[in-house]
């Protein structure tokens, strides 16, 4: 099996006349963890847009293990294997913690719409399935005994844990991760690098946009820098992190661009 | 003239039931420069936010100037003189640039046709003095983030607050932008300035917090924590460096 | 949340809804076990009138008349020394509210009578199943004849009304008189005024008359294009059919619009309204419209005979209200009036009975016109109750 | 050419209360995002209020219409405060479901002071008409036409050059940060809910002398001045006039050219067709992109 | 480790429903009290159903005036004027809105939230417009009339009675359907959809189609409730299908709690008694529902429901490790 996993070809788009990302081409492989870092503006998150199908581009073309989903619609795309977490938390409030992961595993299928208003064996039986799933995500992300609690009554760094179980209850062939980590205590982002070195460990392809840049360093096999649109550079973390180019996108140009301080 | 401009203490704001920012404290100091770092997702815009009162903040107490605006609406606080340049610029697209600049004037004087402060604000941007009959929509982004500075500094603010004034600029547009702080820091502002772009916002500042998670992780004059190893490892991951 | 407090909250719930069940149930139990605390002798009638909704201004008018009726009773003494017991409710213009409303009157209130159909021919309708179901007299205050027709299906039910028939022969004659024989017809877009339409579409090209018929909706705010577009048949007469506000911009737009001098402006009984004409301003001068003769009652002969029934009833009227009554009034009060007498002259509450005696009641005058309910006819007026009059900017007077 | 003229002159009549309907529609967009359901109630308050007065204590006809303003100038603050300023409400979504009940209870208000009566008022300008090439045209009309006129070129002037309007444009951008330049929402609110409130009194006070008032008159207009709102795109002022003009024409065009009965359904045929194809109306110019 | 444990009874919406439509006809037994607890079935299906859309999928419709009367109109018509047996015109009801409710949806769920319940407001209208002009098809602004009683293989179903157990029967079916639904992959789904769109389709979501379902649904409810009311009626008029009616359907699942399992209940409950108690005053019925609309709607977005805080329990708090055994054994 040959799996490419996801492979982004010259991706440009413009809103209103500015461009946001011009000519990206990019690689994330199965089994590997594949940082997209950049400072903010950079057009990180209109890229995962565009991977997940939520925004259309001017150009370019989006494959996954092999097929051209660039026409496809975001639904469609999870049903092809390809899941995503977003950058503001976007978890299903007024369901319960479980039934958030349960939800993760809609683009596998299951029973039909009928079958489960007239409460069928059958959809009941799927159902369970597809609940048994989830409690062993649940379990393994330590989130067992909340499993009942309405979701919104979670504290931000275990809600974002439940969206990476969703994500990962589609049982996805790639991941994009839009900054999950963000805003996270010290404690919660162990757990979520476990779990995504884990994803990767079970050959998903994970594409991961993130700014703390510890965590990038430790969990990724590969790192793309995006500044202004382009790429500006990809290579392994220690390449990257050496980079002077990187270090001027990040921590800002020259210092001496400023006017020097008045004596007052 | 050091006294304390701003203060917040132990602030706490949650969007909806999920808190983001745990209990921060920092203050801003009259005719300083004080800068608040981070990464995104570090909770800078979400602080900022609560302080303002644009989100209602769970606990913690805000003074300006000595007075307490803890519970205080947005409008308020403006007429106590803090300005306000929100992250993205956040200019109105359809009013031209002289009514976006005249928007700031609110606080100060009742008459539309006064503008006061507008040779100021040109002087500062002099970019904007051939654009003031466009609709502020079609400038380009450094235009407008100079337009959004100028609409704060209509309000002759006791307090600006500036939030990642860099963002999605140009290197070069950076630059021009920072240029035009560091002329208002020698002119005597006191501002608050929220970035992630760390050296330039350094370079800029008298004293700094380091916001990570929710958090204060360090604080301190500008010119030590430049060479922080906590700030290196923040933005690069990396601890060797330092 | 434990289970404990979702058991907590949950009663709440539970309670609010079988609160406001048991209050809905219960608000006609109640009004049932009141009644039969009550005089048991009471003669109960039930009477729906929309005094809200569309038809709120006709409701209200009725609700007075009937109400008038059954104080005036009252004092009297009552049927045979029986009491009226009244209950009114107001449907408000909806048919289903008003079928639960005529449920409530039959099965709860247990009334023995119906009054009133809820201002709107199509509610009175749905009320004429009921009644006849429960075998209830019911006097319909509303003009479809469909109400009561064929008599023969309808054996419990009577009208207090003209039949439309009636009222579009009498203005047949009148158009005769005048050597009209080109009209134009606006109904609107109520039961009201298609039933009308319906009419007129038989009677008036049998009795040899051009018809041109533009329908439109109450609240239409300008007639002037569908006066115009009539205006090129050009009609001798202009007649809407409505009791809608929209009336009065009909005449205002008549004025200016017909160029035709000679031609008359004309509104059915519907509008027979002071308020309505002296909205109208100048262009309500000269306005001719079939009513019956209440309006003008003053005007009449002597020897009219429902010169005297009118002029009590209007003192009265006007003693209690301080308005002047109109037509719907008169029809309402009639209606009490023809459902009391019966049931005195059949000495009993008794459905078929009370009807029997009402269809051979032989003449009631009343305020709307002389009644002469047979087996055959339960509108029971003829055209001699119709009269032409015409509004002189002050006052209705009879048009010649 | 008699009736087509006759059918423009009777479109403009009606047209122009919807005009001025869907003006307020789109003043209220601007201001707050929502679709404020009590707009028609404003017309019937306006055009009861008048009619109230003239009725009562005949005053000069002016008086009356100035009731009528000063009618839509509390029905505005009341607005405001039911259903923003009472519970703090931001959101365009429960601004908007807020003003259903705030139409149901004026309504039903008015109906239990005015005790269900129909109210009417003399023509402004006289009641002889002008007649035009065979057609006729009321003088209420001319007056109407010169209201939405004066509104329009008002309108336009105080939303350009004064500081209110400004700050109601700036609102409409950007609402947030109206706030942080020292406005409070709810002072925008009561702003646009009054201009609303007061055209809509004007177009019912102008409306009341064409065709009487009562409690129930407000509803449908509201729904129609819409329609009228969507197909100029909402939030447009020159396009919520056209829209007005445009919908009473094609109703006076039905009525005299086909068939008046469905006469109510145009302005709902009109509405669902400009939704489905061109949900941001007939004349939206594209708003400047914001960079 | 499977501990057994005894089920305990849990009062599941399903279950209060069909405890007070068993209960409500024994405690108040006069033929009036049946007639406003078929009155309290109608709006419990009427509720139920616009709670699909308006509730769960949190997009608002204005339209279930009109396939109420849809439903109504279709029964009655065929049963009156094309002697369609009375049982089979019943069917046709639901079919027919069920279908209608396809055709604007498709048109109008394209659109975001307050252009749809616009464009709902107006297909509402026009139905409306149509049953009180077509005078031909429908009796037009006076009803029709002349509608045989329902009959079921030559049993025929007539009087307060025998239509309440039918009401009853089909409302019981109606939540339990609902219910059964909102517990299953589509009715999460479609929950999720409303609280976010972005991740539910990037869950794989097909939003518009669950949609347009949930819509349909919502007509298919109507059309029954509009069934009932033409049978039990044996009439239909165009004045209960307006704006004032599609407005208080509304209005009762808002004050209710939209999307709430409990809310059409609570809501219908309240519609009916306002309905009984308002009979003499409907001006100030209306002022009421005004107002109480207007606090509702800001203090308590949840509505009833929502501020007792509470959803019915859904599923019981077992320990997650005793469902997973049960799962995997079946």
């Amino acid at each position: 099996m040959t799996d490419e996993g996801l492979v982004i070809t010259g991706i440009s788009k413009s809103f209103g006349g500015v461009r946001v990302l011009r000519d990206v081409s990019l690689r994330a492989r199965p089994g590997a963890v594949t940082a997209l870092i950049g400072p903010n503006g950079a057009g990180k998150t209109t890229l995962a847009n565009i991977v997940s199908g939520f925004e259309r581009p001017d150009a370019g073309r989006i494959d996954v293990s092999g097929h051209d989903l660039t026409r496809r619609g975001p639904d469609r795309r999870a049903t092809a294997g390809l899941a995503r977490t977003f950058q503001n938390l976007e978890i299903f409030t007024g369901l319960t913690v479980i039934d958030n992961v349960v939800m993760g595993a809609y683009g596998r299928g299951g029973a039909g719409l009928l079958s489960a208003v007239v409460g069928l064996p059958r959809a009941r039986r799927a159902d369970r399935r597809a609940r048994a799933a989830a409690e062993e995500l649940l379990d393994r992300f330590g989130l067992t005994a909340l499993a009942d609690a309405p979701v919104e009554s979670l504290p931000f760094g275990q809600a974002k844990l439940v969206e990476l179980a969703r994500v990962l209850a589609l049982e996805p062939r790639v991941v994009v991760l839009d900054e999950p980590v963000a805003g996270l205590p010290a404690e919660s982002v162990r757990a979520v690098g476990e779990q995504v070195t884990r994803m990767a460990g079970a050959g998903a392809a994970v594409l991961l946009i993130e700014h703390n840049m510890r965590l990038v360093m430790e969990i990724s096999d590969h790192i793309a820098v995006l500044d202004h649109g382009e790429l500006l550079m990809e290579g392994e973390p220690a390449e990257v992190r050496a980079d002077p180019r990187v270090i001027e996108a990040y921590l800002g140009p020259d210092a001496d661009r400023i006017a020097p301080r008045r004596e007052s | 003239m050091t006294d304390s401009a701003l203060s917040v203490r132990d602030l706490r704001v949650a969007h909806g039931r999920l808190e983001v920012v745990h209990g921060v404290s920092f203050e801003a100091r009259g005719g300083q420069v004080t800068c608040l770092l981070g990464t995104n997702g570090a909770g800078k815009t979400t602080t900022i936010r609560g302080l303002l009162g644009l989100q209602t903040p769970r606990s913690g107490t805000v003074t300006v100037g000595g007075t307490d605006v803890s519970r205080h609406a947005p409008h308020r606080l403006a007429r106590l003189g803090v300005a306000h340049v929100p992250e993205g610029r956040r200019v109105f697209a359809n009013l031209s640039v002289r009514d976006n600049l005249r928007m700031g004037t609110l606080t100060r004087t009742r008459r539309w046709r006064e503008e006061p402060g507008l040779d100021h604000v040109l002087h500062t941007f002099p970019e904007l003095t051939p654009k003031l009959k466009d609709a502020a929509g079609v400038l380009s982004g450094g235009q407008q983030q100079m337009l959004a500075i100028g609409r704060a500094l209509m309000s002759r603010p006791t307090l600006l607050i500036l939030d990642e004034p860099s963002m999605g600029l140009s290197p070069k547009l950076v630059s021009r932008i920072y240029q035009a702080l560091a002329g208002l820091r020698d002119d005597g502002h006191t501002i608050l300035l929220v970035e992630q772009n760390a050296r330039l916002a350094l370079e800029l500042a008298d004293h700094a917090y380091v916001l990570e998670t929710g958090h204060i992780a360090e604080s301190g004059p500008a010119g030590e924590l430049i060479a922080s190893a906590r700030v290196q490892e923040i933005y690069l991951g990396s601890q060797e460096e330092s | 949340m434990t289970r404990r407090l979702r058991w907590r909250l949950t009663t709440p719930i539970a309670l609010t809804i079988t609160a406001a069940l048991a209050a809905g149930c219960s608000a006609g139990a109640d009004a049932g076990a009141d009644a039969g605390a009550e005089d048991s002798a009471a003669i109960k009638i039930g009477t729906l009138y929309s005094v809200t909704g569309p038809a709120a201004n006709v409701g209200d008018k009725m609700r007075k008349g009937t109400e008038l009726a059954v104080e005036q009773i009252n004092q009297r003494g009552g049927i045979d020394g029986r009491k009226i017991e009244w209950k009114f409710y107001d449907p408000a213009g909806d048919t289903s509210t008003a079928v639960t409303q005529t449920r409530k009157l039959l099965t709860d209130d247990k009334v023995d009578a119906i009054v009133g159909g809820g201002s709107s021919s199509g509610i009175a309708l749905a009320m004429g199943q009921l009644t006849a179901s429960a075998k209830k007299l019911f006097v319909a205050t509303e003009g479809a004849r469909a109400i009561v027709q064929p008599e023969t299906e309808h054996p419990l039910t009577f009208k207090a009304t003209f039949n439309d028939t009636v009222v579009m022969q009498k203005i047949i004659e009148f158009w005769k008189a005048k050597g009209v024989t080109n009209v134009a017809l606006l109904p609107d877009t109520s039961g009201f005024g298609q039933s009308a339409l319906e009419v007129a579409e038989k009677e008036l090209p049998a009795a040899g008359l051009k018809l041109a018929v533009a329908s439109f909706d109450p609240g239409t705010g300008d007639f002037t294009p569908l006066l115009t577009k009539l205006g090129a048949g050009k009609p001798q007469a202009y007649l809407a059919w409505t009791t809608d506000s929209s009336g009065v911009t009909f005449l205002k737009n008549a004025r200016t619009v017909v160029t035709d001098g000679a031609a008359l402006i004309q509104h059915s009984f519907g509008f027979v309204d002071d308020r309505y004409m002296k909205q109208a301003g100048d262009a309500g001068v000269g306005t001719v419209l079939s009513s019956p003769k209440l309006p003008v009652a003053d005007l009449l002969p002597d020897s009219d005979p429902q010169k005297k029934t009118i002029g009590e009833f209007a003192a009265a009227y006007e003693a209690k209200y301080h308005e002047q009554p109109n037509v719907y009034a008169g029809q309402a009060y009639d209606a009490l009036m023809l459902a009391a007498e019966a049931i005195g002259k059949a000495k009993s509450t008794d459905g078929p009975l009370a009807a029997k005696a009402l269809e051979t009641l032989g003449e009631h005058v009343g305020v709307t016109g002389v009644f002469r309910y047979s087996a055959q006819d339960h509108s029971g007026l003829g055209t001699d109750g119709v009269e032409m009059i015409k509004w002189d900017g002050e006052r209705f007077v009879l048009a010649g | 050419m008699n009736l087509l003229l006759q059918v423009v002159f009777a479109g403009l009549s009606v047209g122009a209360v919807y005009a001025l309907v869907a003006v307020g529609f789109g003043v209220v967009a601007n201001g707050t995002g929502a679709v404020n359901f009590a707009q028609g109630e404003y017309v019937m308050v306006g055009g009861v209020v008048a009619g109230v007065v003239h009725e009562v204590w005949h005053p000069p006809l002016p008086v009356s219409v100035l009731c009528a303003v000063a009618a839509g100038v509390v029905a505005g603050l009341v607005t405001e405060l039911a259903v923003s300023r009472f519970s703090g409400a931001r959101s365009a979504e429960i601004i908007t479901i807020a003003t259903i009940g705030l139409a149901v209870a004026l309504k039903a208000a008015v109906l239990l002071l005015t005790d269900r009566k129909t109210y009417g008022l003399p023509h402004f300008l006289g009641e002889r008409p002008l007649r035009v090439g065979g057609a006729v045209a009321d003088t209420q009309t001319l007056w109407n036409l010169a209201v939405v006129f004066v509104v329009a070129v008002g309108l336009s002037l105080f939303f350009r050059r004064t500081r209110q309007g400004t700050i109601l444009r700036a609102a409409a951008d950007d609402p947030e940060v109206v706030t942080s330049l020292g406005v409070p929402f709810h002072s925008v609110a009561r702003w646009v809910f009054v201009i609303a409130a007061v055209l809509g009194a004007l177009g019912g006070a102008g409306l009341a002398p064409l065709s009487v008032m009562s409690y129930e008159s407000g509803t449908l207009l509201g729904l129609k001045g819409f329609a009228a709102a969507m197909l100029g795109g909402l939030g447009n002022l020159y396009g919520a006039v056209i829209g007005g003009l445009v919908i009473g024409l094609v109703e006076a065009a039905v009525a005299g050219y086909g068939s008046a009965a469905y006469g109510d359904a145009v302005a709902f045929v009109i509405l669902l067709i400009i939704l489905f194809t061109r949900p941001t109306g007939l004349f939206s110019q594209r708003k400047v992109v914001r960079v | 480790m499977a501990v057994s444990r005894i089920r305990r009874w849990r009062p599941t919406t399903p279950v209060i429903t069909a405890v007070l439509l068993a209960a409500m006809p024994l405690i108040f037994i006069s033929d009036f009290a049946r007639a406003i607890q078929l009155r309290f079935c109608v709006m419990l299906l009427l509720l139920t159903g616009l709670n699909f859309i308006n509730g769960y999928a949190r997009m608002s419709s204005l339209a279930q005036a009109g396939f109420y009367g849809l439903g109504a109109y279709t029964a009655g018509i065929l049963a009156a004027r094309l002697d369609v047996p009375p049982a089979l015109a019943f069917v046709a009801a639901p079919v027919l809105a069920t279908v209608a409710a396809l055709v604007i949806g498709a048109a109008s769920l394209r659109l975001r939230a307050t252009y749809f319940t616009m464009a709902t407001l107006g297909a509402g209208y026009i139905l409306y417009i149509l049953f009180g002009r077509m005078t031909g098809v429908t009796g037009g602004p006076n009803g029709l009339l002349g509608i045989p009683a329902l009959s079921v293989a030559g049993i025929e179903i007539s009087g307060p009675l025998p239509m309440y157990v039918l009401a009853a029967v089909l409302a019981l079916l109606g939540v339990v359907v609902a219910y059964n639904f909102e517990r299953s992959r589509a009715g999460r789904a479609l929950r999720a959809l409303g609280a976010s769109e972005p991740a539910a389709v990037a869950s794989g979501v097909r939003a518009f189609r669950l949609r347009l379902f949930a819509f349909a649904l919502s007509g298919c409810y109507a059309g029954v409730a509009g069934a009932l009311e033409t049978f039990d009626a044996t009439f239909v008029s165009p004045s209960s299908f307006g704006f004032l009616t599609a407005v208080l359907c509304v209005v009762g699942l808002t004050v209710g709690g939209a999307g709430r399992a409990a809310g059409p209940l609570i809501g219908a409950a309240l519609l009916t008694a306002l309905d009984e108690l308002g009979t003499e005053y409907a001006g100030y019925e209306m002022l009421i529902v005004g107002l109480v609309f207007l606090v509702v709607v800001q203090a308590f977005p949840g509505g009833v429901a929502g501020a007792a805080g509470a959803r019915w329990p859904r599923r019981g708090a077992r320990p997650a490790v005793a469902r997973a055994t049960e799962g995997s054994a079946s």
